[in-house]
């Protein structure tokens, strides 16, 4: 197990590496100066110039690569160009909003998408079962922004029961920031859910069918003890890698979302960032977002281990 | 009364008639078993009695068990029944228990489910359950996980939960047709002495008569959904005359006419000092990779014309000596040579020398591509030849190594799944045959395979050995069959050969103790030569 | 109590120095709230005093001596005074400067301190227009001791201070209860930073915010108009909408063909396409709202007949195909589709391609890679733009340039009129770039909130003199 | 019964699919009107006998953008996927080939690499760099599309490399390449069709994300997702404008992936095998 971990460690520090190279490679040739981009179309050449030194923008690429990544390692991302405050403290605070989102809708994904993939998976063919299967088609087919817009529509302009959007932050209280993510977060797990749902049946299914449940069934258990006991948790390591690569998404992936909704969260930072040309900016922001992911894949990986034992001992 | 008395049941699933009219009892104390090929309705049966069927089943006739009607009975009562008072094994041990639970909470289950006991109660109660099927304590604490066991210790778990409550009736489906001989024969052994102890009735399922044959009471003979006879087993040689029953004896029993040949004294094929080995995990963290020795320097030849046998139980290295033989993997040691030449010259292998040998394998299911038609799947070998037959060439040569093994040159223009198992096995012994090799290797080429058909595959073999004065080297972990085919024998242990000879000699008076434990184990047919 | 307010707005600044970088969004939020200058716009575009009470202009037009309110302290505590003004002057004009306007500064010889309260500041050559730039956000005063973290903690001398941050979401000023002058009526001001049109119509009408700055999405007005919840304010900007066009470019180097780019513009409907009706047609660069103003519509009237000859006359019969780059506002993005649509009925055809500011910037404005353009130019009083054949537009005339240099050193107010208004007939006639409408100010606003400006002379939020009623 | 049920939610599916394509293909000979031509006189109309899902915020036909929009909608998300399969596919087969060796570790790892970026943050530094176009969100998808295809192709050709048949072709002399095309890739065939349909799903979704953003095909060609951004702030006075291209993009999705899963159960050998 220890030596497994350290394995997986070793070529995840690798791949962070590399990630870091493709990202600084990527962020190179982008076209755009910040400093010009600061500074607008009145700007003096010297004023530019100026500027782009203070920037540290004319050092040498390979120099900047360099103490970009050593100043990582050190915990130190550098000083965004535009707003000139550490990227770390940006990025922190902008991860308040979004870790907590991702984890909200990944939670309401999970607590519609089990019982509902369950339960289709038990009454297999029923009515229950094509409706759950239906709706979840439809839950997967909706862009989520156009879903997100409707609920705006619906639930903020004319039932006002939400505000539209924004953020109040957690200083104003843990329930008044809940419900500001509330909306954001069901946009953001619809698809979640739906795929989730369906991989959850189709998962329990299959495990349903194995003989080791027939055993079970052999010594007397009910259809539903079965379940519980035997086909649940060997039907969970599909599920896991959806969640897993779910997570992911959900940190990243909601910059539409947070748009629509107007929450200052990473994904808008690095949309934002990017047509600032704040590279340093987006160059630590994707970093991390990589870093995360990675992470959380990570975590995942384990996580079987601990559903199944066969994958305790090494590989 | 009897303990379980089943009456005209009949199945249809999805309207799909599966039994028809089905009847059989079992006494207290009794072992009934139910003797069939693959497929006609033995597991349905034993299914229909616990009421655990497939979807869309629906099953007729009557069912009685200690007095009560179970076709009556709900599925509530029929989950206080199961496990408690009757209880199944299942066929494959591999699959049959919850990977992610201890044993020790799979066998505790089956008492927390139906009595009042604690958990630590179940737990001392699966403790002796695992004792009673020769668990150990010491090397199999409850803790355990299924995937540290081996086949023969998984199935004894399964057993274990199913007599935990001391049930009134057990059924076993297929219990041991995945383990090898020796475990088979301890599994028997087991079962059997259960029943003495706890005076249950017991139905055994197989479609191996050997098996049953020595242990049941009471034989139930099955075919296509139906029961074509039923009797004592004492009957079995005497009273039981259905032409079924008598071509299953036969066909258990078959031995193939095999002619003489000469064999040249030159050998075809020579194994010298043959290493094979994988490469095992690091033990720890900074230990260096181990290597494991599948295969340990083995030695043997074969001549021209001979066949040669090698037996041994499952993971002792058959299959690693082949593919090794084959130049499939390269050996850590050692050569193969094939009349003189070696297999692998400069770490490729020699097409020319290839040429010379082909090899039939155990699935035949899994032994063809099912894109491809019969004509492509036969030709493949062609690829080996320096210069490819013109299309006419082509044409005779499907033909004839169709016709050689009993089918139709039209067959070459269906696909494989249009074949059953005993006609694949022969498009694949076409196949091996259609460059003319020297040499046919043989991995388990009839061990999947329904004994009325290993029968016919087994004279086809003989048949073309002495058409064509083909050299065989015939893998096998079943002993009655390497005895019925081949000329010498090699019997392997843990990648070495522990005993040699001249077959009939180490049949009869086998000199390795792991030999005898192997002819011991291997189920025989009684007096057949009676039959 | 005066109460709280909070006021959406488009753009989040990058950060709070409105003295080193162009980003208006800074100025939307700080701009007389926080930060004031010698002198400041009114809400009509008149120039005002500020922290100058008064000045005093020599004969020569060279000496300008400004006397400062007296008593006034930065928010920090510290007083402002003259060496203040010096320091802040000293700064934008200084070598290493990142100011973004810094030719705003360019005409200034030496700024120096009389006493406290007085600063002379002698120019290099007469500037007309001097006053009226130091009214603008990059010429307020800043507190030495604070340039260090001007950019995440402003301070100034305004009626607002800055309070709190949340990047991303918004930025809260608290009332100054030392203001040196009259004090703002609101506690506090709350400014939310919403880029989408459609966030921004729910915030509205869910009323998260009581008004929007500088409304994104023209067509919701009629909306907000028939909810008595709201009043829309419509007023006008610096904001000249035009063509541009790559005068150094075949073919618009071709005067002829920017002639008939000029007819084939039907005006009316790209206001109406893609501001909803609201903007005014303009016929130059110039603001229709400037006294100076005249109405050249009439020189470049719609007439795609007369397009189509003059591009045969140039040699275009068969029209020919050019790039049309447009930057994100949906000004740009809508006219853009319009103009596309327009041209293809007289034969051009246009390559679309939708660009980040950045982008923007790198390509049209210094690369100078681009056949037309769609922009508004916010600086106000910005046709001087037209003298300098570097200009991304690249437009080169002598005359031009002539007029332009004898405006510069005008003071005469005639004079200065006659010039401006003889530059803008100048470009008219040459069809520099096609020009379309000047860009509307629209704010939605509670009906309640009164004293948001209506037109925007500057990119400003004065909030010092707003208040609820009742 | 189930199985009967799944079929007519795949006819539904593929007559859902089809008459996005026919519609897709007819409008390259003909539209209800020109979409290059602007109306602004007529902008905003409702739905009516003349423009039968009425008109948009230029007085555009609406029902003619999404006869057009699906032609780009289609294109952008078929030659993705196509992208991914002719890239995946072989890097999938090569890794399972050579299954544990440095060149599978690094094509895995490399996959790993890909699916740790979040996929708009890619499409917008691909636009970032070489500007907004249908052919960039092309290739923004399609590079996400690749590992989705290479991680499906190596685990089915590992599980079929230990098949027996391939052993024979082995015996035959053939090599690890030849064995790919011949023996593994039909093999994998139904599986790639299957997530094929399923990515194209995907891909008319990405599609309209992107260009709901502003990053996929530029004007004047209408793309739904640009639709759908253009016409979000006139919801509550011209809905229609949002909620055509809206059901256009959920019902081609969802018409997808029913023809996506019937072909699985169809397909799939385990309901197959119980039928013959
Ligand atoms: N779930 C099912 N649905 C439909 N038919 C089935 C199902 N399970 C089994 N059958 C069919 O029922 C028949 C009897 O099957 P059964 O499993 O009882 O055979 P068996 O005698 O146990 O064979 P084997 O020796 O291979 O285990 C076979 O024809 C089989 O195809
Ligand atoms: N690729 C491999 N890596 C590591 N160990 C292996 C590998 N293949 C086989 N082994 C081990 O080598 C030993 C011999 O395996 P082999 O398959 O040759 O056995 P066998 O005699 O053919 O058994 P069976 O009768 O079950 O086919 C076994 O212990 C097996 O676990
Ligand atoms: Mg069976
Ligand atoms: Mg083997």
């Amino acid at each position: 197990m220890l030596r497994y971990t350290l394995k997986r460690l070793l070529s995840l520090i690798l791949s962070l590496l590399v990630a870091s190279l493709v990202i600084f490679a990527a962020i190179e040739v982008v076209p755009g100066d910040p400093a010009q981009y600061m500074l607008g179309i009145n700007a003096q050449e010297d004023t530019l110039n100026a500027l782009r030194e203070q920037l540290g923008l004319n050092q040498s690429v390979v120099s900047r690569y360099f103490s970009w990544v050593a100043g990582m390692v050190q915990g130190d991302f550098g000083v965004s160009y535009t707003y000139r405050t550490p990227v770390r403290d940006m990025v922190a605070e902008r991860l308040w909003i979004s870790l907590p989102l991702a984890l909200y809708a990944l939670a309401l994904a999970i607590l519609v998408a089990f019982p509902a993939g369950i339960l289709a998976a038990r009454k297999r063919g029923s009515f229950l079962d094509s409706t759950v299967m239906g709706v979840t088609q439809l839950g997967v087919a909706i862009p989520n922004f156009w879903f997100a817009m409707l609920m705006v529509l619906l639930f903020a302009v004319s039932l006002r029961w939400f505000s539209a959007g924004g953020f109040p932050g957690w200083d104003n209280g843990f329930w008044l920031a809940m419900k500001a993510l509330t909306l954001p977060a069901i946009a953001l797990s619809l698809q979640q859910a739906s795929i989730l749902t369906r991989v959850m049946r189709s998962s329990l299914l299959d495990t349903l069918s194995e003989d080791f449940v027939r055993t079970a069934r052999a010594k007397g258990l009910s259809t539903g003890q079965a379940l519980w006991r035997h086909a649940l948790r060997n039907a969970m390591i599909p599920v896991l890698t959806i969640i897993g690569m779910q997570f992911s998404f959900l940190i990243a992936g909601g910059i539409v979302i947070e748009n629509v909704f107007f929450l200052p969260g990473l994904g808008r930072l690095i949309f934002q960032s990017i047509s600032q040309r704040d590279l340093i900016v987006v160059e630590s922001v994707v970093m991390i977002l990589v870093f995360a992911v990675i992470m959380v894949n990570f975590a995942v990986d384990l996580a079987y281990a601990f559903v199944d034992p066969r994958l305790r001992r090494r590989t | 009364m009897s303990l379980l008395s089943v009456e005209n049941l009949s199945l249809s699933i999805h309207g799909t008639p599966i039994l028809k009219d089905v009847s059989l009892s079992v006494e207290q104390g009794q072992i009934v078993g139910v003797i069939g090929e693959s497929g006609s309705g033995k597991s349905m049966t034993a299914y229909s009695v616990l009421k655990l069927l497939p979807n869309g089943a629906e099953q007729s006739g009557k069912i009685h068990f200690d007095g009560k009607d179970l076709g009556a009975a709900s599925e509530q009562n029929m989950c206080a029944l199961r496990g408690n008072d009757i209880s199944m094994v299942f066929q494959e041990p591999m699959t049959a228990l919850n990977p992610v639970k201890t044993i020790g909470d799979q066998v505790a289950e089956t008492i927390l489910i139906h009595t009042d006991a604690s958990r630590s109660e179940a737990r001392a109660m699966a403790r002796e359950a695992l004792d009673r099927v020769e668990l150990p304590a010491d090397k199999f604490p409850l803790s355990r996980y299924p995937h540290e066991l081996s086949g023969g210790q998984r199935q004894r778990v399964v057993i274990a939960m199913a007599i935990a409550l001391r049930p009134k009736l057990l059924i076993a489906d297929e219990p041991t047709t995945a383990l090898d001989v020796t475990t088979q024969e301890q599994i028997l052994k087991l079962l059997k002495r259960l029943v003495e102890e706890d005076g249950m009735g017991m139905i055994l399922v197989t479609h191996d008569l050997a098996v049953v044959a020595n242990l049941a009471d009471h034989l139930v003979i099955m075919k296509n959904g139906e029961v074509v006879e039923t009797g004592g087993a004492d009957a079995l040689f005497t009273t039981m005359k259905h032409p079924y029953t008598r071509a299953l004896i036969a066909a258990s029993g078959h031995v193939p006419a095999r002619h003489e040949h000469e064999s040249t004294e030159a050998p075809l094929l020579e194994v010298r000092d043959l290493v094979r080995e994988y490469p095992t995990p690091r033990s720890g963290l900074f230990g260096a990779p181990g290597v494991f020795r599948a295969v340990k320097g083995v030695n043997f030849d074969i001549k021209q014309g001979e066949s040669l046998g090698l037996v041994g139980e499952s993971g002792c290295g058959k299959s690693t000596l082949t593919r090794a033989i084959l130049g499939l993997e390269a050996a850590q040691g050692g050569s193969v040579l094939i009349d003189g030449a070696p297999i692998i010259r400069d770490g490729k292998v020699d097409r020319h020398v290839r040429q010379k040998m082909q090899v039939v394998f155990q699935d035949p299911y899994g032994s063809f591509n099912p894109r491809h038609k019969v004509s492509r799947l036969v030709t493949e070998p062609f690829f080996l030849l320096d210069e490819k037959p013109s299309p006419a060439e082509r044409d005779a040569a499907i033909a004839e190594a169709l016709e050689s093994v009993g089918l139709k040159s039209e067959d070459q223009d269906k696909y494989i799944h249009e074949f059953s198992g005993g006609q694949r096995q022969r498009i694949a012994i076409a196949r091996a045959l259609i460059i003319k090799p020297k040499l046919i290797i043989l991995d388990e080429a009839v061990s999947a395979l329904d004994v009325s058909i290993r029968a016919q595959i087994l004279d086809l073999l003989a048949d073309l050995s002495a058409r064509f004065g083909l050299t065989y080297l015939f893998i096998s972990h079943d002993l009655s069959v390497v005895r019925a085919i081949t000329d010498r024998v090699l019997v392997m242990k843990d990648g070495e050969f522990v005993e040699r000879g001249e077959t009939e000699a180490v049949f009869t008076n086998p000199q390795h103790p792991y030999t005898k434990a192997l002819i011991q184990a291997t189920p025989r047919l009684p007096e057949t030569d009676a039959a | 109590a005066g109460g709280d307010v909070t006021v959406g707005l488009q753009l989040e600044p990058p950060h709070l120095d409105p003295t080193s970088a162009a980003a208006g969004a800074i100025d939307q939020v700080l701009y007389s709230n926080v930060f004031e200058g010698l002198t400041r716009f009114g809400p009509d575009g008149s120039i005002n005093p500020g922290l100058a009470k008064d000045w005093d202009v020599s004969e020569d037009g060279l000496t300008y001596t400004f006397h400062l309110q007296e008593g006034v302290t930065f928010h920090d505590g510290t007083t402002m005074d003259a060496e203040d003004v010096k320091f802040s002057l000293d700064r934008a004009r200084a070598e290493d400067s990142a100011n973004a306007q810094k030719a705003l500064f360019a005409d200034i010889a030496s700024v120096d301190v009389v006493d406290p309260a007085t600063v002379k500041v002698t120019l290099s050559k007469p500037n007309g227009n001097f006053l009226f730039n130091m009214a603008w956000g990059d010429a307020v005063i800043v507190a030495p001791e604070s340039i260090e973290n001007i950019k995440t903690n402003p301070v100034g001398t305004g009626a607002f201070t800055f309070s709190n941050w949340v990047q991303g979401d918004q930025i809260t000023l608290t009332k100054n209860a030392d203001y040196w002058g009259e004090p703002a009526k609101l506690d506090s001001a709350t400014f939310k930073f919403i880029s989408d049109p459609t966030a921004a119509f729910a915030a509205v009408m869910a009323e998260d915010v009581d008004a929007f700055g500088g409304y994104p999405a023209p067509e919701n007005l009629p909306q907000f108009e028939a909810d008595p919840r709201f009043n829309v304010l419509i007023g006008s900007t610096e904001g000249e909408t035009i063509l541009s066009t790559n005068n150094a470019q075949p073919p618009f180097d071709n005067p002829k063909v920017r002639e008939a780019l000029a007819h084939a513009i039907d005006r009316q409907a790209i206001i109406d396409g893609a501001m909803f009706g609201y903007g005014t047609p303009i016929g130059t660069h110039f603001a229709p709202h400037h006294p100076d103003y005249v109405d050249l519509t009439g020189n470049s009237a719609y007439d795609p007949e007369k397009a189509k000859a003059l591009l045969a006359e140039a040699g275009f019969a068969d029209g020919f195909t050019t790039t049309l780059k447009l930057p994100p506002p949906s000004y740009a993005r809508r006219g853009g589709e319009i103009i596309a649509a327009q041209l293809r009925d007289v034969g051009i055809e246009t390559e679309i391609s939708n660009l980040e500011w950045a982008q923007w910037l790198e390509q049209v404005f210094r690369g100078k890679d681009f056949g037309l353009t769609i922009i508004s130019h916010t600086e106000p009083l910005d046709i001087g733009i037209y003298a300098n054949p570097d200009y991304y537009f690249q437009y080169d005339s002598a005359e031009f340039q002539g007029v332009m240099a004898e405006l510069n050193e005008a003071t005469d107010p005639a004079k200065r009129s006659e010039l401006l208004q003889k530059a803008q007939t100048i470009i008219s006639d040459d069809y520099v770039n096609g020009y379309l409408f000047q860009l509307a100010q629209l704010s939605v606003v509670k009906a309640n909130l009164v004293g948001i400006w209506e037109n925007s002379p500057t990119q400003a939020t004065d909030l010092t003199a707003v208040y609820w009623e009742e | 019964m189930p199985t009967a049920k799944l079929s007519r939610a795949m006819l539904f599916g593929a007559f859902l699919s089809l008459l996005f394509i026919s519609a897709a293909l007819l409008s390259f000979v003909w539209t209800p009107y020109s979409v290059e031509t602007l109306d602004i006189a007529n902008k905003l109309q409702k739905p009516s006998a003349a423009h039968w899902f009425g008109t948009d915020h230029f007085g555009r036909d609406i029902f003619s953008m999404i006869m057009v929009g699906a032609r780009t909608s289609i294109a952008v998300a078929l030659v993705a996927v196509g992208i991914g399969m002719l890239l995946g596919v072989p890097l999938g087969l090569a890794a399972a080939a050579k299954r544990g060796g440095l060149l599978d570790e690094m094509i895995m790892r490399g996959n790993d690499l890909v699916f740790a970026f979040p996929p708009l943050v890619i499409a917008i530094m691909i636009t970032a760099t070489f500007g907004p176009s249908a052919t960039n969100a092309i290739i923004a998808i399609g590079v996400f599309n690749i590992p989705v295809f290479a991680r499906m192709t190596r685990g089915a050709a590992i599980s079929l490399w230990t098949r027996d048949y391939v052993l024979s072709a082995r015996v035959s002399g053939k090599g690890a390449a030849r064995i790919s095309l011949e023996h593994i890739l039909p093999n994998v065939a139904n599986l790639l069709i299957v997530q094929g349909s399923i990515q194209f799903s995907v891909g008319i979704i990405a599609e309209a994300a992107l260009s709901y953003v502003g990053l996929g095909a530029q004007p004047p060609i209408p793309s739904w997702g640009r639709m759908l951004a253009e016409s979000q702030t006139m919801i509550s006075f011209a809905p229609h404008l949002t909620v055509f291209p809206g059901m256009a993009i959920l019902l081609t999705v969802l018409g997808l992936n029913l023809v996506g899963d019937g072909l699985r159960d169809y397909l799939d050998p385990k309901l197959r095998r119980s039928k013959t």
